[in-house]
Formats: structure tokens, sequence, C-alpha cells
């Protein structure tokens, strides 16, 4: 009774086979049902983590949350997703109608298709593709394209102006995201991310803090979430892509951010965090499931927490921090991850001196990038304003009277 | 049975679509279009010779991947004179720029 | 064609099909009274104005341009990554090497001024 | 292995089909959205072909950076939605002939060769085809010339395209 979820599906097996189906047909059939069971899981996920991620705001923002329907509005997220199904769509006029209807389903299956290469547990795994890191990568080139047709379908200027700046981040900020996902690719030697859960013996957030949270501010750039979040700026282009999508369409793109970061703390948990592993996991694979998912929420967790936190930034900002900080911060620590591993094997190393020495030179680089930041960066400059006394006491306000 | 024959003819289709593309469409962005129909068929046949004739021989893919970057750099710089000619021009209709013509 | 890929295949039958049936729900449990007031695009409240396709900042381009050469740059240093545990040490000066040209390539837009937001 | 002659023919329809549309279709924006479905079919062959890792950075590379530079591109030099003037230019029925013949040519010559009766060798389980590529690229027997080359020209392209683009 270890292995809950391969015992159903040896039954399953067990069952088509005996319906007398071939082995290639039941092959597809297993597949397709686990396909359908992942990604149903990732969408059931996303409805409780819309109640939990306002009840963190609320908290955060010292207020309630939602707390009307069912206990601690437990069932606030299923009221929501009655009211959206029985809203009507608008479609604006001199729409792209194809185009515009395409975008949302794009938005959807493009976070959807990063859980066919995530290793659940030791003996849970979809697939261990041989390129399953750059898999990540260009799944992802879906996600921007979507964003790009729903703004230029939709007929609309803050659609058109929303989906440029969002493009034009997401861009930008793919380029420390690729170079710091080289950093585990070198560890483990290799792109499969079963691969990568295994070779983490020591976590590689120990071997490369830095790449963890380079990795970390890219997907949340990568997310659209505050700060990051200039494509939605309802203050300033109202919602940005999507403001000419209504009901269920509109529903898609929600679903699809509150995915997409729950699927970011996913690959927090798996490419630094050790996946699945914890102890007791490789005799019971249920517990590494466990373990898996409380890495994801613990990665879940930090994004929502930034998100609550920080304001927005200017699109000048965003553009100046990735590129004049976060690409060569990444290239240069790509630099001295490759050279100082080959020192390290040449030499023949223990693991945990491996594990120290890569640890101290990633702290050694943090030290001196907030050193040479403190010397080159000045603080804005603001106009000096004279003092001026705001209240005055009853004694010395007749005599000191403003001129003014 | 699948053979190299079929790769062949696919890319050969591939490659003449992207020909008619580059000689008849009038717009140079198009035109661009085109080419990469081009480079995509001759990447297409790399792959297919690799895969066909000894797979563990790696010369195919390292040829296709050079292409690629070929390919990137010739997109970049196309486009970057076709933005900068419609900035004086006006017009990205590629027989209305006959500027060097005689 | 390996089985890997088979389920990587079916993934993108079945992910595209769920949200595609999330939209067509409502198709039958939302009501449908369209008309013209509804329909207009949206711009706070007043009437559309102008043209919806509006020229860009050439800026947006450059920085696409800058993506696109580092995004090949850094694909390119994947292979070199999976093989490190057989590479000679030559082949790592080569890789170390390869990124400082692209190291070279961010120093020379920087200094040129192409990566001011303007 | 009637399973992947199937696929390899879905593929092969598909991208074909929407290539053509990619050089017919007036609207720009509706041409650069089938070059990507054409170049994603392209993708899924190379996938039939084993060359997985040059089916991920098609799509990262072509879907994702280099379709993305055309539609950007593209809003910046036209009036998509209004698209005015003819598609074709006058020379097109020659273009046309010659795009067939080029086809026919091609076929003829491949039929004579040998190519319609190589079928495909069985791969070794363990070969590792990324690894093979990261050595051969960077080792200095084999690519590492190209190879570096590739990251000038780029480079070559950076600037240059950088400078013509640039407002003056």
């Amino acid at each position: 009774m270890s292995d809950p979820i391969n015992l159903i599906a040896n039954w399953l097996q067990g069952l088509l086979l005996g319906l007398g189906l071939s082995v290639g047909l039941t092959k597809i059939i297993l597949s397709f049902v686990g396909a359908v069971v992942v990604a149903t899981i990732g969408m059931l996920t996303v409805i409780f983590l819309i109640w939990l991620e306002r009840k963190i705001a609320g908290r955060i923002q010292d207020r309630l949350g939602p707390n009307r329907a069912g206990p601690y509005g437990l069932l606030q997220p299923f009221a929501d997703v009655i009211k959206i199904l029985t809203k009507e769509y608008t479609t604006p006029d001199g729409a792209d109608v194809v185009v515009y209807n395409i975008a949302p389903i794009m938005a959807v299956a493009s976070v959807l298709l990063i859980w066919a290469v995530i290793p659940f547990a030791s003996t849970v795994v979809g697939t261990n593709l041989n390129v399953g890191v750059l898999y990540i990568m260009a799944v992802g080139a879906f996600g921007l394209l979507s964003i790009l047709m729903a703004g230029l379908s939709s007929n609309n200027k803050f659609a058109l102006l929303g989906a440029f700046r969002s493009v034009a981040q997401l861009i930008s900020y793919e380029i420390p995201m690729v170079v710091s996902l080289l950093m585990p690719v070198i560890f483990a030697r290799s792109m499969g991310l079963v691969d990568i859960v295994e070779a983490q013996m020591p976590w590689f957030i120990i071997l490369s803090p830095l790449a963890a949270l380079i990795f970390i501010i890219a997907s949340m750039a990568e997310v659209n979430r505050a700060p990051f979040d200039l494509m939605e700026a309802e203050s300033e282009i109202v919602a940005g892509f999507h403001i000419e999508y209504s009901g269920m369409k509109f529903g898609m793109f929600y679903v699809g951010e509150f995915l997409h970061v729950f699927t970011v703390g996913a690959l927090v948990a798996t490419l630094f965090l050790g996946g699945w592993r914890g102890p007791w996991a490789e005799q019971y694979p249920i517990l590494g499931l466990i373990y898996f998912y409380i890495k994801t929420f613990v990665g879940y967790f930090i994004v929502a927490w930034v998100r609550l936190t920080v304001p927005r930034i200017r699109i000048d900002q965003m553009l100046d921090f990735n590129w004049k900080f976060l690409t060569p911060l990444s290239l240069v620590l790509l630099i001295i991850t490759a050279v100082l591993d080959r020192v390290l094997v040449l030499v023949n190393s223990e693991r945990w001196v491996y594990s120290l020495v890569m640890f101290l030179a990633n702290i050694l680089i943090i030290w001196a990038t907030v050193e040479v930041l403190k010397k080159t960066t000045s603080k804005p400059k603001r106009k000096e304003f004279p003092m001026r006394p705001v209240a005055m006491a009853p004694e010395t306000s007749t005599s000191t009277e403003p001129s003014s | 049975m699948i053979t190299l024959n079929w790769v062949l003819i696919f890319s050969a289709a591939l490659f003449s679509i992207g020909l008619f593309g580059v000689l008849a469409r009038r717009n140079a962005v198009a035109i661009l279009m085109g080419i990469e129909l081009m480079l995509n068929a001759v990447n297409v046949n790399l792959v297919g010779f690799w895969r066909f004739s000894n797979p563990a021989v790696i010369t195919g893919q390292a040829f296709a991947v050079i292409v690629f970057a070929v390919a990137a750099a010739e997109v970049a710089v196309g486009l970057a004179l076709v933005i900068s000619i419609y900035r004086r021009r006006k017009t990205i209709a590629a027989d209305d720029i006959d500027l060097m013509k005689w | 064609m390996d089985n890997n890929w088979l389920y990587i295949g079916l993934f993108f039958l079945v992910a595209p099909l769920i949200p595609a049936l999330a939209i067509l729900a409502p198709l039958f449990l939302a009501p449908k009274k369209p008309n013209k007031i509804k329909s207009q695009i949206y711009e706070c409240g007043i009437e559309t104005y102008g043209e919806t396709w509006i020229q860009f900042k050439v800026q947006y381009y450059i920085f696409a341009l800058i993506f696109l050469v580092f995004d090949i740059e850094t694909v390119f240093l994947y292979p070199w990554a999976v093989a490190y545990n057989s590479l000679p040490l030559f082949a790592v000066f080569e890789g170390v090497l390869f990124i400082i040209i692209l190291l070279a390539g961010l120093v020379y837009v920087w200094r040129k001024g192409d990566l001011e937001w303007v | 292995m009637t399973g992947m002659d199937s696929l390899f023919l879905i593929f092969a329809v598909i991208t074909l089909i929407s290539a053509f549309l990619v050089v017919t279709t007036k609207n720009l924006f509706h041409a650069a959205l089938w070059l990507i479905m054409t170049l994603f079919g392209v993708a899924a062959i190379y996938v039939l072909l084993n060359a997985f890792y040059l089916a991920v950075i098609q799509v990262i590379v072509y879907i994702g950076a280099i379709a993305i530079l055309m539609i950007f591109a593209i809003m910046l030099t036209q009036r998509v939605m209004n698209p005015s003037g003819r598609i074709f230019n006058k020379n097109w029925i020659i273009a046309a002939l010659l795009g067939a013949f080029m086809f026919i040519g091609l076929v003829i010559i491949s039929m004579q060769t040998g190519a319609s009766k190589t079928t495909l060798p069985q791969i070794s389980g363990q070969l590792d085809t990324v690894s093979e590529l990261g050595q051969a690229l960077v080792s200095p027997n084999a690519y590492v010339i190209p190879f570096e080359v590739a990251s000038v020209l780029l480079l070559a392209a950076l600037i240059g395209a950088i400078f013509v683009s640039r407002k003056r």
C-alpha cells in the first residue's frame, strides 16, 4: 500500500488489457488518462488558490478577506465560478473573432503544458524528457503569443498598449531566467527534471542561492504579478490586454495567471528545493507527493507575499532592472559557477567541500554586487524644501507670524 | 514505412512555397517570412539526412544549429532595414523601393 | 520518437481542451442579448476616438532585437552544460569565451544608450 | 510503424497548408500567425525524427523570438487591419511557375537517388543527442569555429540592426 497511485494505474492497465485492447492502445489510453488527471488537478487547485490568496491578502492588508459564503468563506470561489459561468459574452466591434477566442484558451493551455514534465514523486512521473528545462521555456513562448493575440485582436488601444508592454517585459525577463536555469543543468549534468531532482543531494538552493533568487525574480515578472504588473496597471491602462474580455473568457486569463504562479512554485520546488525529496520519500512515494506540494506552496507563498507588499514599478525601471542588473549578474554567476565546477571536479573534492565552496562563492558574489551597487548608484535627487513648522505652540504663534 | 523520400519531398514543397512567397509578395515583411520558410526547409533536410544516414554522427544537427543562428541574424538585420526604409519612404512594398535601380 | 513524447503530444491535445470546454459552457448557461452599445470598444466611457492601430515606439523593436540575440546564444549554452562532464578543459574555456562575447554585446548596447527607455 | 507514418503525414499536411496560407494571406498579422503554425508543425516533425533539442529550440527561437519580432515589425510599419493594395507584384505568375518547377525538379532528383529506399535506422537507447551535440559544438576537432563565429555573427547582427533601426 506504499504507492496508491501506481496501484491504480496498474489496475487500470490490467482492466484495459483484460478488455482485449492491444498494448500500444492501452499505453495511449493510460497516458491520456494521466494527462487529463494532471490537468484537471491543476485547474481544481486554482479554485482553492483563489480563496487562499484572497485570505492571505486580507491578512497582510489587515482585513478579513472572504468570510460570508461557507465556513471561512471557503465556498466563495465556487460562488465566483457559478457567477462567471452565467455571465454574458460581449465581443467588441471590429474584433478579429477567431484570434480573439483562441487567445484565452492558449493562455491556460500554455501553463497546463508545463505540468507534463514535473515529477510529483519518485514513481509518479509523467515524462523524463532529455530537454525538460528547455521544454518549459518553449511552452512559455505560447503564453507570450496568447497575450499578443489577445491584445492585437481586441481592436482596443488599451489592449494593444498592454500587450506590447507585457511582451517587452516577458521577453526581457526570459534572458535571466534561461541563464539562471543553466545552473541546475550544470550541477545535474542533465536537462531532465527527474534527473535534476535525483541529483539534488544537497538541494540546489544551497549550491546556488543566487540562481534561485534570480529565477524567482524573473518568474515573478513572467507571471505578470505585482511589482511587475505593468501590463494590467489598473490605474494606467485599465486592465491591459484582456480589457475587452468578459465572462469565462476573462476567467480563463485569470485562471491562467493563478495557475502560472502555482506552477512557478512547483518549478522552484523541483529545480531548487529538491522536488519530492525528503525523509522516507523513496520508500513511500505518497510522502514525496506531500513534500512536493508543501514545497510548492512555500514557493507560491513567497510570490504572493512579494506581490502584496511591493508597489508597482515603472516601465523604464523594469527594463533597467533586468538589462543592467539581472542579466549581467546572471552571466557573471554562470561563468563563475562553470569555472568553479570544473576546478572542483579536477581536484576531486568531496561532495560537502563542493557544496560549501559553491555556497560561499554565491555569497561572495551577492556581497560584491551589493558593494558595487552602493558605490555606483546615486540616490534620486529630491528638491530640498526648507523646514517649516506644521503646527505651532500657542504661546509662540503670535511672535513668529509667517510673513506670507 | 516512412522513408527519406517523404522528408525530402516535404522539405522541397516547403522550400518551393517559400520561394514563391519571396518572389511574388509585395510586402517586405512577407518576403522575410518566405525566407524563413526556405531556411526551415533546409533545416528539415539536414535533420532528415542526419536521422536517415547515421544518427550516431551528429553533423546534421550541428549544421542545423548554425542555420538557426544565421536565420536569426538575417531576420534581425532584415527587419531593421525594413523599419528604416519605412521611416524614410513611408512604404514597405518591395516594388516601390527602387531607389538604387539605376 | 519515444514514449515520453507520446505523453507530451497527448498533453498538447488535453491542455487546450479543458479551457475550451470551460469557455463553451456559458454558451448554454449565459444570456445572450447583444446590442450596439454593449459591443462598443471600451475607452473609459467616451466614444472611440481615432484609429486603434497607433504607431509604436521603435524602442519596443530594439528590445525585442536584443532579446532575440541573447535568447539564441543562451539556448546554445544548454548542450554545453549537459555535456559538461565529458568536456576537455579547452571546451570549458570555449564556453566561457562564448559568454564573454555575449557580455561584450550587452556592454556595447549599454554604452551606446540603447537600453534607455526614453 | 504505421502510427508514425500517419503522424508524419498529418503534420506535413498541416505544415504545408499553413505555409501556403503564409504566402497568400493578405492580412500580415494573420500571415504571421500562420507562420507560427508552420514553424510549430516543423518542430513536430523534428520530434518525429528524434531531433528533440532542435524541436525545442525551434519553438523557443522561432516562435518565441523571431515571430514576435516579425509581429513587432508589422505593427511598426503598416496598418494591418485595413491592408490596402495588391498582395502580389506583377510577376507573380512567373514566380508561381518557378516555384512549381523547383518543386517538380527537386522531387524528380530525389526520386532518382536511393532516397526512396532509405528507411529509418534504429537508434540505440543510450544515444544522448543533446550531450553529443554539446561536445561537438565546443570540441576543437568538430565545430568550435562555426560555433564561435556564430556568436560573433549574432553580435555583429545586433550592432548593425540597432544602428539601422535607431532614430537619428
